[in-house]
């Protein structure tokens, strides 16, 4: 997860870098430690460490790790002279090894030969079947060409076994809400949430998929959902508040008139959202308020 | 921080080791004038003091910072989650760019 | 304010009902209390072994020691314990008899080196 | 106390600080000869599914109150049936898998090497001990203790008149084996925390038995009260944003 500090310490190191003010070597390892896909910036910066052998011999035997992190991020920029070379350099120093197997499969991958890196994948399956990263590659690489129904095949295939791999339940329920099958992202959405109950994202997805499906019980529990990210990030999450108004409004639709008591005693939250909102749009985007209150005047909200 | 906080500590244990070491001395002291051990002299206790001091700031500061535990907390609010990397497919848009870095690997 | 008052009391309430804390930074958080108190129990040992204390003092200065560290973690927590810790205890007492071992190992030691020969 | 002895100051500095040190430096020793010897050994399918079900059980027991009711008996259903639920062990297939992993060589190969790791430096520096520093009174506790603790602490010198907080070389051993922990987890880090004492009651159990878990978490499931907290957060929510509106 992607905490606000840790947002903040990785702008202040990759403006750092891109002004030459050194910590290559920080940025890239905060990188991998959060996972986040900036590939050219990895591909970029990785390269003047490793091209230069005094940096290189600097971090020691982190340098392995750092030519796998470069030459996937060239192979995600289509360097694939880049990546061919580095995978060499990997190759002369771990002969046996099945990770670069796996990187070299990618490689095929990433040039778009299907039939080479499915067979390549297979063979290091069959070597060992609870390879987790050479499964994962190999529904990404469905998803690649576009057999979405194949990727999720696989996908629940994998599951069977690796169910703790919270990683693949939001890959499915990413994929199920791009196919529209709200009822099953719903459910991986419910798994994601059970593995990591405190994060507020999970919690903000599911209310959206809940919020889709429609239907008053859903809508309700949805409107709990957006509670919780709006607890859980302290208010400062737009979507959620946004999400909280949409549900009150749907709600009152479909209750027209006959409100229940359950009702009556959450009557507050959304006049609170729709004033930190409101207070929110005054703060970051004075000129867009106007847009604001029309749109929560349409969902008869406003008062 | 941690690494002037570590030296600290260095220090402070130097002070205890030394403290110990003159107050050996001062026992052989008394062994030859014959006196009884009341307690040790006052630049010990006063060395003990301020290595006691030295150990205690070495002893918060080196182990790290308390992060906070509450999610919803400014350091610990989630912002985005991270890229699914294992899931990455290369088919992407950026394949119809073309590179226009022209980077090598040197060998 | 008795409303305010009331609301007050009822969040209290329903936030001690539900604990919701990074069990992560929790975790992070005991190892730098058990690193602290360790090396202050040693630091004490070799102290209290230094002074030549016996039998009960050499145990008062234990706690006196282990006392101070509470206050000392209080202190880096910038005396919000809450925001930091699910309880109390885990700043006052937990570890309070941790170090113990080490304490009397040390103690043993250093009284030893300086006094018996 | 009767009489103080007089012990030569050579004592010091050829049994005791020696005694210390070298017990410091074989903990470290055998910290890193046990990091190299630790093997990677691919896990059977079983045990890694086992593993993961075991997992998600947990999770769910965890964080049952995070999700609706509804979902919550499905899974609980799902984990739990008498017929096909995953974490229901069939009778006759306990017993099995206890013989399997008795059997299994590469599992008892492991055990060996993990003590062997423990036992040989042990018995090494017991035996360099027991040759060099036998029968010295090497260090003196600095508080009173009973009777009860003369073999304890006077282990290898067999005198009934010298008071018992004197403490032979070989006792001094036992103790730093014992009270060392504290200084290695500090000095090797939290990884070493398991010391000896642990690890000598878990040569008892030979290991963890992967179905009685399973067992165990099914009974988990089965008693939990389910009780949606979500509601509860909208009241949460209200306060928060209450508080955010008035700053």
């Amino acid at each position: 997860m992607v905490s606000k500090s840790e947002e903040e310490q990785l702008n202040r190191l990759e403006s750092q870098v891109e002004n030459g003010g050194g910590g290559a070597w920080e940025y890239l390892c905060l990188i991998r430690k959060l996972k986040i896909r900036r590939s050219d910036n990895v591909l970029k910066y990785g390269l003047t460490i490793l091209n230069d052998p005094k940096k290189r011999s600097s971090i020691g035997n982190d340098e392995w790790t750092l030519y796998e992190q470069v030459a996937i991020a060239a192979l995600d920029c289509h360097s694939y002279d880049v990546a061919k070379d580095c995978i060499k350099v990997l190759r002369k120093k771990f002969p046996e090894s099945k990770r670069i197997a796996r990187l070299e499969a990618m490689l095929l991958e990433a040039k778009g030969l299907w039939e080479e890196a499915d067979k390549a994948y297979s063979s290091l399956l069959e070597d060992n079947p609870l390879d987790q990263a050479t499964h994962k590659r190999r529904v990404a690489m469905a998803k690649a060409e576009g057999d979405i129904l194949k990727a999720v095949e696989w996908l629940n295939k994998y599951l069977e076994i690796f169910m703790a791999d919270h990683e693949a339940w939001r890959e499915l329920a990413e994929i199920y809400v791009s196919l529209q099958m709200y009822k099953q992202a719903a459910f991986c959405y419910e798994e994601l949430i059970l593995s990591q109950p405190t994060v507020p994202l999970y919690h903000l997805s599911y209310a959206d998929v809940l919020y889709t499906l429609g239907g008053l019980e859903n809508l309700q529990t949805a409107k709990k959902y957006y509670a919780s990210t709006i607890d859980l990030t302290g208010g400062k999450n737009t979507r959620a508040l946004y999400g909280t108004c949409l549900c009150a409004s749907a709600i009152a639709q479909l209750t027209k008139g006959g409100r229940n008591r359950e009702d009556k005693e959450n009557q507050d939250l959304h006049s609170l959202a729709v004033t930190a909102l409101e207070k929110d749009y005054k703060k970051r985007a004075p000129s867009k308020l106007p847009l604001l209150t029309s749109t929560l005047r349409s969902l008869k909200l406003s008062s | 921080m941690t690494g002037l906080g570590f030296v600290v500590g260095v220090l402070g244990v130097l002070f205890l080791s030394h403290a110990a070491y003159s107050t050996i001395q001062y026992k052989n002291l008394l062994k030859i004038t014959e006196d009884e051990f009341s307690g040790p002299p006052m630049n010990v206790v006063l060395e003990l003091v301020l290595g006691f001091m030295f150990c205690m700031h070495a002893a918060l500061s080196v182990p790290g910072k308390f992060q906070s535990i509450h999610p919803d907390s400014e350091e610990n609010r989630v912002v985005s989650l991270p890229a699914n990397m294992e899931f990455m497919i290369f088919n992407h848009r950026g394949r119809a760019i073309i590179s226009e870095m022209d980077m090598k690997l040197k060998l | 304010m008795a409303g305010g008052d009331a609301f007050e009391k009822k969040f209290n309430e329903v936030s001690n009902d539900i604990p919701i804390f990074n069990a992560e930074n929790i975790q992070n958080n005991m190892k730098i209390i058990y690193y602290s108190r360790t090396f202050l129990s040693i630091v004490g040992g070799v102290i209290a072994g230094i002074l030549g204390f016996t039998g009960f003092a050499g145990f008062v200065l234990y706690f006196l020691v282990m006392a101070v560290t509470s206050v000392g973690l209080i202190a880096k927590a910038k005396f919000s314990v809450q925001s930091y810790f699910d309880s109390w205890n885990r700043v006052i007492l937990d570890g309070f008899l941790g170090g113990l071992m080490s304490f009397v190992l040390f103690w043993t030691f250093a009284y030893d080196i300086v006094h018996i020969f | 106390m009767a009489e103080d002895l007089v012990l030569d100051t050579a004592i010091r500095d050829w049994v005791l600080i020696p005694l210390s040190v070298v017990m410091v430096l074989i903990g470290v020793l055998r910290y890193f000869v046990s990091k190299l010897m630790r093997s990677y050994q691919t896990p059977d399918p079983k045990i890694v599914k086992e593993g993961q079900v075991i997992l998600r059980a947990r999770n769910l027991k965890s964080a049952a109150n995070f999700i609706p009711p509804k979902s919550f008996r499905a899974r609980r259903i799902y984990l739990c049936n008498e017929e096909n639920g995953l974490l229901h062990v069939p009778k006759g297939q306990a017993q099995n898998a206890q013989a399997q992993m008795f059997s299994d060589p590469n599992m008892a190969m492991d055990m060996m090497k993990k003590n062997l790791s423990m036992i040989i430096p042990q018995t090494l520096t017991f035996a360099w001990v027991n040759f060099f520093f036998s029968g010295f009174v090497a260090a003196k506790i600095p508080f009173p203790l009973t009777q009860r603790f003369r073999s304890m602490l006077q282990n290898g010198i067999d005198l009934s008149t010298v008071d018992v907080s004197y403490v032979s070389s070989r006792s001094w051993y036992f103790l730093n084996l014992f009270g060392l922990r504290g200084l290695f987890s500090l000095i090797l880090g939290e990884e070493n925390a398991m010391d000896d004492t642990q690890r000598m009651m878990q040569m008892g159990g030979f290991g963890m038995d992967p179905t009685r878990s399973l067992g165990a978490e099914k009974d988990n499931l089965d008693i939990i009260q389910h009780d949606w907290v979500l509601s509860k957060f909208e009241q949460r929510a209200e306060a928060t944003l209450r508080k955010l509106v008035k700053q």
